[in-house]
């Protein structure tokens, strides 16, 4: 139902049955280690491209998903997914190898959340019963896509941020009967695209703040929620620093959340002796951590309720070449553990 | 929308923000570190320059050859073993100026692309970096050069 | 950590390089020629026809370039129509080595105008190299004088074609 | 010899600080900062200034990327005195081959037997 400007609850309740995460090397080296269900310590996957590993990673996380939920593919009606190169082929492959009818998105790194909302939206209407969603992103490809070749020596500032290798899936379905507490969907914001006019390719966190920040106070208003109803906003990749200006940027905006619960993915994600710079970033950086990690403590009853919002730069190597500002955006998807 | 649109007062307040909230490249750390990194490469430039002068027929100006290319190969062995791009984060421009930084360039972007085939993937993207500087080398070096020919030519 | 390791490697192949260049030097060459570019050597000047006036302007040669204030060292072959003068020059001063070599050339043309020979003048290293090698060689009594003006006209091909 | 080790070493590192100061100061890509200091060399073969200055330096000064810009102008202007203005577009590469054609030869070798490392 649609609330407020652009929100919606839902009313029925859709709910993440289960999750399939897979990462890379770098994400095994990582302190969420024992939050993945699949760890490869090679990034080609036993493939040999890091394309072909990027969607393999994706298919594995699909596959892990509904072997937890015991569920044939075919009962599942709709896949969502999408990630950052060209096309977004790795997704529509591995679309092709699990044959579930298929909507390719496409929104950055907002992705992931942009698949989860419209998972939760067409289950809690009755246009499906199962849908899986998720995003995946490799380093090595999406390098290649959008910098450098992984080979070359550039030296990346501190601001420049490290994509994560891996996947995540969420298999979404109806929880009418099923009566152990689970992640529950209950609302969703749509965010618009937010320029604020940012051109450094290598600073991602502070270009995506702003579209951060306009979903979340879209959402609190839209839904009537004090700025400490959740008991964390989880941000999708803005980093170290993109995190300090969210935060500076909702009190100077008068929406005075407490620090502790405005946290990001991409800090969670690695040590920092792992020389990640500012922190993770790509497709999965949110996919993985909320999928993995999240739900894990959701389940072990840290946090009951949560605002998950991810946050996409929608620039390709062209656009920025052609000297044009990064566009974001950010989605946000409220997740209630009940 | 084009590129040289004003900024809104939105725009730039932001942006006055995310500066303040912005880590700050250690331009001090930085430059030392590129001058050690560089200066090393260019050290070891000399070494093997001077290898070339005592063992081989080359002379101080024509050994500056097989020292680029020995300096390239050295370049080849640690950008395909993934260590030139450690070499690149720590000393920055100290090892991008440097010859081996070209060559680094040349070579990781043929590894790269190897994936699309050696005409297309190998053949057509080898360049893909370095060959902005051969371009402007070489089109600077003409006007240069054509200069230099002509006030020559009505001076001389 | 991996950084360390980046350096790691870089170290090896410096010591390498420095293992090939000081280790290959015991084995090629002797005598001065060992180490002829690291010091100063001012070696004797050499004759390929060995009658004491050629010995005399060798001499003589070898004073007239060592005045000139840049210079700090010199090696001189004397033929029988070419001369061939190697010289190094003070480090500070290499920034004028073009204009150098040319004052060098014209003055050594001036002051032995009479000599009638050809001056070939070089500060490259590497002529300076074999130069000090030849001239080692020549201090030889057995070695073969033929091989030696064979070598003269190798070192005055090399100095030509350098440009 | 002995000192210009050492040249060789402050003065190639002080060209690196340039381009480090390209980067952080001017944010220029790598592309653009070479670019720009081979137009650099290039101009300073012009003015003759590059000779003198890798007489003294040694491999500092015929290392950097700034050598290949004096290696194309003296390569265009040896063969423009044998040739005329023609030798201005013929000699180019002269000199400046040894660079680019090992780059190519070794860019495609490791092509063969490298993997990009993710």
């Amino acid at each position: 139902m649609l609330k407020g400007k652009q929100s919606w609850t839902f009313a029925n309740a859709p709910a993440i049955l289960t999750t399939g995460v897979t990462g890379g090397e770098m994400e095994g080296e990582g302190p969420l280690k024992d939050d993945f269900d699949l760890l490869y310590d090679d990034n080609y996957v036993n493939e040999d491209t890091h394309e072909k590993a990027h969607r393999k990673l994706l298919e594995d996380a699909v596959t892990i998903a509904l072997k937890k939920g015991n569920l044939k593919k075919e009962k599942v009606q709709f896949f969502l997914a999408g990630d950052l190169i060209n096309q977004i082929t790795p997704t529509s492959f591995a679309a092709r190898t699990n044959s579930i009818p298929h909507i390719g998105l496409f929104g950055a790194c907002a992705t992931s959340m942009e698949g989860l909302a419209l998972a939760g939206f067409l289950t809690n209407y009755n246009g499906a019963e199962y849908v899986l969603t998720g995003t995946s992103s490799h380093k090595g490809a999406v390098e290649k896509q959008f910098r450098y070749p992984t080979d070359y020596g550039g030296q990346k500032p501190p601001t420049a941020q490290w994509t994560v290798t891996g996947a995540g899936v969420a298999l979404v379905g109806k929880s009418v009967g099923i009566l152990k507490p689970i992640p529950k969907l209950t609302s969703a914001t749509i965010g618009k695209v937010v320029d604020m006019g940012l051109k450094d390719p290598f600073n991602m966190g502070g270009a995506m703040a702003p579209a951060a920040v306009d979903t979340i106070m879209t959402h609190h208003k839209d839904l009537d929620h004090g700025p400490n109803y959740y008991d964390a906003v989880i941000t999708g990749d803005l980093g170290q620093i993109g995190n300090k200006i969210a935060y500076d940027m909702l009190q100077e905006k008068n929406f005075l959340i407490d620090r502790e619960r405005l946290i990001d993915c991409g800090m969670l994600i690695y040590n920092k002796e792992q020389n990640v710079f500012a922190g993770g970033s790509g497709a999965a950086c949110s996919a993985t951590v909320l999928y993995g990690h999240i739900l894990n403590k959701m389940k072990k009853g840290l946090y009951k309720r949560i605002l998950f919002v991810s946050t996409g730069a929608l620039l390709s190597p062209l656009s920025f070449q052609q000297k044009e500002t990064i566009p974001c955006i950010a989605h946000a998807v409220a997740i209630e553990f009940a | 929308m084009s590129p040289k649109q004003p900024l809104t007062t939105k725009q730039k307040d932001y942006q006055k923000l995310e500066n303040k909230d912005e880590i700050k490249r250690p331009l001090l750390r930085n430059c030392i570190k590129a001058f050690l990194v560089g200066g090393f490469i260019c050290l070891i430039g000399q070494c093997i320059t001077v290898f070339y002068i005592y063992f081989f027929n080359f002379t101080e100006q024509t050994a500056s050859n097989p020292t680029v290319s020995t300096l390239v190969f050295i370049s080849m062995l640690l950008t395909g073993f993934g260590l030139y791009k450690k070499l690149g984060q720590l000393g920055g421009a100290g090892s991008a100026v440097p010859v081996t930084g070209f060559g680094n360039a040349v070579i990781s972007a043929a590894i790269e692309h190897r994936s699309e085939g050696l005409v297309l993937g190998v053949g057509g993207n080898i360049f893909k970096l370095a060959g902005s500087v051969i371009v402007f080398g070489v089109f600077s070096a003409f006007v240069v050069a054509l200069i230099k020919t002509i006030f020559q030519l009505i001076g001389g | 950590m991996s950084n360390r390791k980046a350096m790691k490697v870089l170290m090896v192949i410096l010591i390498a390089c420095l293992f090939i260049t000081t280790g290959c030097m015991d084995t090629k060459k002797k005598g001065d020629a060992k180490w002829a570019l690291f010091k100063t050597t001012n070696p004797n000047p050499a004759v390929l026809n060995e009658t004491s006036e050629e010995f005399a302007f060798s001499e003589e040669i070898h004073k007239f370039v060592l005045s000139f204030p840049e210079i700090y060292d010199a090696a001189i072959v004397v033929g029988d129509k070419q001369v061939l003068v190697a010289y190094k020059v003070k480090q500070m001063q290499r920034f004028k080595m073009k204009k150098i070599e040319k004052k060098l050339k014209k003055k050594l043309e001036k002051k032995f105008k009479d000599q009638n020979r050809k001056f070939t003048v070089s500060s490259d290293f590497k002529i300076f190299l074999e130069v000090v090698e030849l001239n080692e060689n020549l201090k030889d009594e057995k070695y073969s004088r033929k091989k030696a003006k064979k070598h003269f006209k190798k070192i005055i091909k090399l100095e030509k074609e350098k440009t | 010899m002995l000192p210009m080790f050492f040249w060789a070493f402050v003065i190639g590192g002080l060209i690196c600080v340039i381009g480090q100061l390209m980067f952080d100061v001017a944010k220029l890509t790598p592309a653009h900062t070479l670019s720009t200091m081979v137009v650099i060399g290039a101009i300073a073969a012009g003015f003759d200034l590059y000779e003198p200055f890798a007489d003294f330096a040694g491999a500092g000064a015929t290392v950097p990327i700034t050598s290949f810009g004096n290696s194309l102008v003296s390569g265009a202007m040896q063969e423009a005195q044998t040739h005329g203005i023609i030798g201005v577009l013929t000699g180019m590469f002269e000199i400046a081959s040894s660079g680019i054609s090992s780059a190519i030869i070794f860019g495609f070798i490791a092509a063969l037997i490298f993997k990009p490392k993710g």
